[in-house]
């Protein structure tokens, strides 16, 4: 299972080439990828700029049981889940997913799959900066 | 026996540390740990809701710890 | 609506980029890529080859439809979808559809009401060569 | 009246061209030119089926043709 799985968490800046490249697969017919955005605003404020961090070995071992699950309940070929920590401006990328599947349908439940799941178990915390101050996304004080 | 506790996200700011050594009898549950931790940091009360991680793995309430396990605090995530 | 989508139907190879680059957008937090791949097989017979051809005018009116179509159903930012014709061969990309939004779900939706569509109305016909003869895809002489 | 015929896919290689010009009379239908083709074309019959477009557009069998029409004859398509 490990050659159809490839997890990343790093300070460098993600590459949606490497995600698909990885994933690609000439018994495939269809390819699924999730990119997701800074974006710049959030209820209507300016964000400035963004930093994740990590419960680093955890977040990778969540990563991984993700991605073995998603291989289980999706019979699809491949998958690729690469995450950025550190400091992030508006428009770069935080995370990318691509999945391969025979079958298009699977790639996209897949990948739809693993956003969905990392967003709720991966420990990974975002915390948004504005003009006037800061604040760790999701968290209500 | 000594657990590890490790802070991230809001509650390493309100631990002011990403880590401490602290102290619990043997026996003890994940929520009998948290009660403690209430009392060592009592603006963890500011916090909705956490999780707790044993070891780099989700734990329940009810799970019971032993020397030397790594205890997590998990307030919620926001990846993605 | 004309600078949200972004149509092509082209004998260039297809950039994954550039429907990246054309979707994203700073108020977007998701975006949903499918790429279509060249499979080596098709019943267990090798594909040697491929050929796209298409009525071209009607099929870009058609992936224009589509696109309008997904805008308004999915409340969706920007939408691109190209599509390759001429000859390709395994692991070469035919179709790349991207999708930008604000929420992840409605991009998802949108991507795959896409390529769903697009392989049931746009006029464009795929002929396999194998080892021993071709054959035009769907048909069924 | 004149349609022009256009065939793509599998109905290019049964017609053995990619147009044709096609004399009808007037107030046909989509229908009846299907009939029409059937006759010039009797290869035809081995496609399971086809759509029709004309200028561009999907018709249904029901629709009249007009003079100088440009009627696609679209089997199952395959893009994707």
């Amino acid at each position: 299972m490990e050659n159809r799985i490839f997890i990343k968490l790093t300070e460098d800046r993600l590459s949606l080439g490497e995600c698909y490249q990885f994933v690609q697969d000439n018994s495939c017919g269809g390819l699924a990828l999730f990119v997701g955005t800074v974006r710049n605003n959030t209820e209507n404020k300016e964000v400035k700029a963004l930093e994740f961090s990590s419960y680093e070995p955890m977040a990778v071992k969540e990563m991984n049981l993700i991605a073995e699950k998603a291989l289980e309940l999706f019979g699809i070929e491949k998958i690729a889940i690469h995450h950025a920590i550190g400091n992030l401006e508006v428009s770069e990328v935080p995370v990318i997913i691509s999945v391969s599947s025979a079958h298009r349908d699977a790639a996209f439940k897949a990948c739809q799959y693993a956003i969905d799941t990392l967003k709720e178990t991966v420990p990974i915390w975002k915390k948004e900066f504005f003009e006037d101050g800061e604040v760790w996304v999701n968290a209500h004080p | 026996m000594k657990i590890h506790a490790l802070f991230f996200g809001m509650s390493k700011d309100l631990a002011g540390q990403s880590k401490a050594s602290v102290e619990l009898e043997e026996g003890k549950t994940v929520k009998e740990f948290r009660e403690l931790l209430q009392q060592k940091y009592p603006s963890f009360s500011t916090m909705d809701t956490y999780a707790v991680a044993v070891n780099e793995t989700y734990a329940d309430e009810e799970f019971v710890l032993s020397d030397k396990d790594t205890v997590a605090i998990i307030p919620p995530v926001s990846g993605g």
